[in-house]
């Protein structure tokens, strides 16, 4: 198996499906010649063309309007948003349009729609090239939200979000494109949407965590596994749908559970999944539910101290496993 | 039929499709009629009416393709879903949102259309956001087209889309047209300015007399036409039809029209706007003036008229019969269709 | 004391508000000769003209980024947004413009502003007039989000977010507009942004709620206490800032939390507040911690038995209150 | 000084005026090409450039009533900022992110400006957002004046707001303009035109020439100027701002200038156009041109310029010795500033 860097991973399955089918397309700022600021993108616009690989004008609710109705009409765009921080203009496309569009007309028409959104901070990018806006879509029936951390899932859950009859957003930890590499079977590879990954078995601590933060929870867990704390990390990956029986199974082991998120405190996609540890989790509980977020202010702030305190990383992460397990 | 010899499309229409479009016209404004009926009756709860606009609806449906072309219309469209092929019966089981549906089986407000085998792409609600997926399905005709990806005959050559004067003010109307100008696309949209936006008349929405004067900045074509006209407006929407099936790309149409009624059966248009400016409008009917119009040119008779007003008055009684003894849905069919099953290569369309 | 509707309440504030303060002003669509199309504003443009009450061009982004340029100008905006299911192409002015500008300017510029929203189901509104969108914004920091229940708040709490420097978001429970009745103080009340309201006393079971549901949960307590259940209702009020003491306290009570909310369960409010409760308030519980929410899909049907499926209604909530209770 | 008999407005500006013009762009231009070395030298992470845009920034700003006037500016405009009345040091600790700095205390990105006391609203990043709050800022000028609230003398009677070209196809853009038309707002909407949005050439962006073919949509008016010449941009922005000031509404100026560098520090240009296009567009550098062009008036010599640029770059020097030297911020700053505390009243501005 070749090993390869998570951007790698997701290029290549983009790759494999312009060149399987003609319905497929690439739609996005830069994406053409440039191949996209984060180079997801290289050497598709020369490999397919100019019409495969669309340098779209510079306005998001259109990137993803343009991609519904081509979605519509039958073709299978992939729409690229250049930072989750510019999501928001989609908004409503996303929300009131993509998601809606089967259930609203009873199941006629249907919107096979992939959007890219590379998110995340520690990268220095302040208050608008770091935000993880997941929870605000994971909160939305009719879309499918799916979250790689090995270079593997990338490439799996590209192709499974384009053979999704579905809108799926994909959120890319953008810190980890070219940090977090991983082996990559060769050929098709389709992870299936709605079904977690026990990334490190355990028996003390279970540790909840997607993209980034299960990166690094791996990380956290070898660091207290020398202590003798033995950490079960799973990687959630798909957030929507949830897969709510490997949380429950993990919990009801351990006793005790971490979510970790890296986007703030109230109201991120952590606190889903301890609501729902909560209620039909209780009788497994020997402990509080645990969260580690960032604060709650408005972005990650570009100064390295300020972002540094801010962001969520292994040390922080391992603090927590370690007061969970001492509880 | 006198006119043939002059140059407008519309004098190349048969007797058979002026009658169409007259009926149409008559069949939407007896269902609108009964509509409101229905609503004071307490019967149905919603109505929004397309009364004063089914000349622009109908005159420009019967330009493009009609039932294969996409039409990305908006909640006011109920003449344009007679045009393209709905009868009463359909429209009936909108309103009184019955699970046979075609929109939504009962899921959405009357008048938030969809038919998938028209092509007619399911309507929500917040305004403008069906002009992109107007483009973007236009984009898709020229993306097979330029990919050469099989496509039947039949398959639609252009997207035609509508939306109020007031609904231009949206960010999603500007990045549409800027798309359809940016890659030249097959596109017609369609503007039925009536003046109003509920309440707020054009010159609080925009600070020009015609809405295609926006056309010029997108580098598409623009035209202004009298939306009470059915045949006008057919004239200008073929002509716009041609531009988009010949790769001359899209055209941006402000048709004036007025609304006779108020915004919806939750308005209220006293406290906007006096009677006497509504009346007057009333009496510039857009199916009286066809009716005139076809009567001039000897094509139909008052008595034929008559007989059509009959026709299509038994059609909605019927449909009223028969929809209203339906049953409701059941209410677990709110849980049904959040995700579609399956996967993609089903779905080729 | 004089006793009115939810509605009028709303709009006794706003006209005091404009009678005092000659920087105070409305924009948005059809709030001027019309009223709005909910009559909030009715009489207030004849009474201070089209200068103050301000019809707004068709477009939400512009209505809402107006009203943040003339709140750094020194203005004191009131935007309404006609429903909360139109908000969306609004949501980047909201959350990355007015949400952060205090914080990424060092406190150089604030943005005393006021966006009005009628939200909620029931009223045969279908999938776009009816939703509830109050999780998407009290996610976001910078933002402070109210939601009144009462006729005395809904003028009490539309005063302080005039006075409040920072932008207030009010989510009005549209379909209590009318049927909500109660006493409102004669002149100036100010509802404290960051309290919630114990609306009835009880040792059982804690129902956390707001809105709509929180008028509700007080009848469901009425319908359970003569069966011998005493139900605590906690009237959140203020969904950001939350009151985490008197959450804390009420569960330190009864040891039973039961959240109700009227959007999706799926990251929908109450999501944090059980977060909250698994977390800190995990050793007063004797109960899972329960939550009543909207199923998963995409937004309110319009027929009736499908909305009424949908819908939480007082029987729904009662029924929960006893499931709890008996745990 | 011979063209003050031409009918223009740049005319009649002062010497010692047009002097602080070439400054301003040369102080820009020295601070940019620092920046660069500072980056490639690992001390700061991130710049992005005004070179190639200097002329239209500092051209426009002393159009109107500098440090008076609301500007809501974009990324770009670090020219722009010093003809506002910000020095090296002010920009220094931006790119530096130290807590002095006025922007943001190092929360931000480096051109993210705000400076409240001169009337700068804070930068963000999404594009186009500040078009909007210009025109609610133009809009609360119009306001106050009508309600006749207390203005002191020196109170802001216009709001200026730039802009790249790419960041027109927004809707914000469009929602923001159309209310300058129907408000008839005392706005000016600077468009800096360097034909690229990163990548993306103007002609995937637009379907048009020159962006402000769109003023006649909105009822606004219109400009082309040639964004390299900083005096034919004073005129253009001149005649806009007495339009504002006038109360004959909003202006949109198209200013065609060119991005001498890359993106921003973290894009490489080679990728999407040619060494060959950037050299041949370093040629009409504007501040050479500018120079030539008051040495031509009399209004310099060739040894002022030399000194002025020494002056500017020690002005560079010690700002980036001071500001180096300084500590980063504390972590907890990060915790500071989510809410205003008080109440409105003590806000009045
Ligand atoms: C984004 C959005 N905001 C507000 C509304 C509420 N609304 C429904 S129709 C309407 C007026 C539309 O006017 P216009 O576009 O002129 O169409 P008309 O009804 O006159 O045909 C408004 C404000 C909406 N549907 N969508
Ligand atoms: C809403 C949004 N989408 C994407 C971006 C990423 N981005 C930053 S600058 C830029 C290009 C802007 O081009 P233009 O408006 O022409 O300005 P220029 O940089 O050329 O001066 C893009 C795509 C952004 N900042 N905001
Ligand atoms: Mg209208
Ligand atoms: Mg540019």
């Amino acid at each position: 198996m070749a090993v390869m860097t998570l951007i790698e991973g997701l290029r290549q399955g983009m790759d494999e499906a312009l060149a399987a089918d003609p319905r497929v397309f690439i739609i996005g700022e830069d994406v053409g010649a440039r191949g996209g600021v984060f180079r997801a993108t290289q050497g598709l616009f020369d490999k397919y063309g100019g019409d495969r690989v669309i340098d779209s004008p510079l306005a998001e609710s259109s990137i993803v309007g343009v991609g519904i109705g081509a979605a519509l009409a039958g073709l299978l765009p992939i729409c690229e948003i250049q930072f989750a921080d510019f999501i928001y203009p989609a908004f409503n496309q996303i929300v009131n349009e993509a998601a809606r569009m089967y259930y609203r007309s009873a199941g006629d028409w249907h919107v096979p729609l992939v959007i890219r959104v590379p998110y995340g901070g520690g990268v220095g990018g302040g208050l608008y090239h770091s935000q993880s806006v997941e929870s605000l879509f994971a909160h939305q029936p009719g879309l499918k939200v799916v979250v790689p951390s090995t270079p593997a899932d990338a490439k799996g859950l590209i192709k499974a979000a384009l053979y999704d009859p579905n809108p799926v957003i994909i959120f890319e930890p953008k810190k980890g494109y070219r940090g977090i590499k991983g082996e990559v079977p060769e050929g098709e590879i389709v992870t299936s949407i709605g079904a977690a990954r026990v990334a490190r078995m355990g028996g003390d601590v279970s540790v909840f965590a997607y993209g980034m933060m299960a990166y690094y929870a791996e990380q956290a867990a070898e660091m207290v596994a020398v202590e003798g704390i033995d950490a079960e990390i799973i990687d959630l990956r798909t957030l929507a749908p949830v897969d709510r029986e490997s949380i429950l199974a993990s919990v009801r082991k351990t006793g005790k559970a971490l979510i970790v998120y890296e986007d703030n405190l109230t109201l991120g996609y952590g606190a889903e999944v301890a609501a729902l540890i909560a209620d039909d989790g209780f009788e497994f509980l020997d402990a509080p539910v645990r969260r580690l977020a960032a604060p709650d202010v408005p972005a990650t702030p570009f100064s390295h101290p300020m972002q540094d305190f801010f962001m969520i990383n292994p040390d922080k992460i391992a603090a927590a496993i370690r007061e969970l397990a001492a509880y | 039929m006198t006119q043939k010899t002059l140059d407008k499309p519309s004098a190349y229409l048969s007797e058979a499709t002026l009658h169409a479009i007259l009926r149409a016209m008559l069949l939407s404004r007896r269902f609108d009629e009964r509509a409101w009926l229905l609503h004071r009756q307490g019967k149905i709860v919603f109505h929004a009416s397309a009364m004063g606009h089914e000349a622009a609806q109908v005159g420009a449906v019967f330009a493009i393709h009609r039932g294969v072309d996409y039409v990305c219309p908006y909640y006011r469209d109920l003449a344009m879903m007679i045009a393209l092929g709905w009868g009463a019966r359909a429209l009936m089981l909108d309103v009184y949102a019955k699970p046979g549906g075609i929109s939504s089986a009962g899921r959405q407000m009357p008048n938030h259309f969809s038919d998938r085998r028209l092509g007619v792409v399911s309507t929500s609600a917040p305004v403008a956001v069906q002009v992109v997926h107007a483009a973007g399905m236009a984009f898709a005709i020229k993306y097979k087209a330029r990919l050469g990806l099989p496509t039947p005959d039949d398959a639609p050559r252009l997207a035609l889309t509508t939306l109020g004067e007031g609904s231009t003010s949206q960010g999603d109307f500007h990045e549409a047209l800027n798309w359809a100008g940016v890659h030249t696309l097959p596109l017609i949209c369609l503007v039925e300015n009536n003046g109003y936006a509920i309440s707020v008349k054009l010159q609080a929405q925009m600070a020009i007399r015609d809405v295609s004067e926006r056309a010029a900045g997108y580098g598409i074509h623009g035209a202004v036409v009298d939306g009470m006209d059915a045949l006008a407006v057919y004239d200008t929407v073929y002509e716009a039809a041609q531009r988009a099936y010949n790769g001359d790309g899209a055209t941006l149409i402000d048709a004036k029209v007025y609304r006779f009624t108020p915004h919806s059966s939750d308005d209220d248009d006293r406290s906007y706007r006096s009677r006497e400016e509504v009346e007057a409008a009333r009496a510039n009917d857009p199916i009286l003036r066809l009716r005139q119009t076809l009567i001039d040119l000897g094509a139909l008779t008052a008595a034929d008229f008559e007989e059509m007003d009959a026709e299509v008055r038994s059609e909605v009684d019927a449909a009223q019969a028969e929809v209203e003894a339906m049953p409701d849905p059941a209410p677990e069919d709110a849980l049904a269709d959040v995700f579609a099953p399956g996967r993609v290569d089903a779905w080729q369309s």
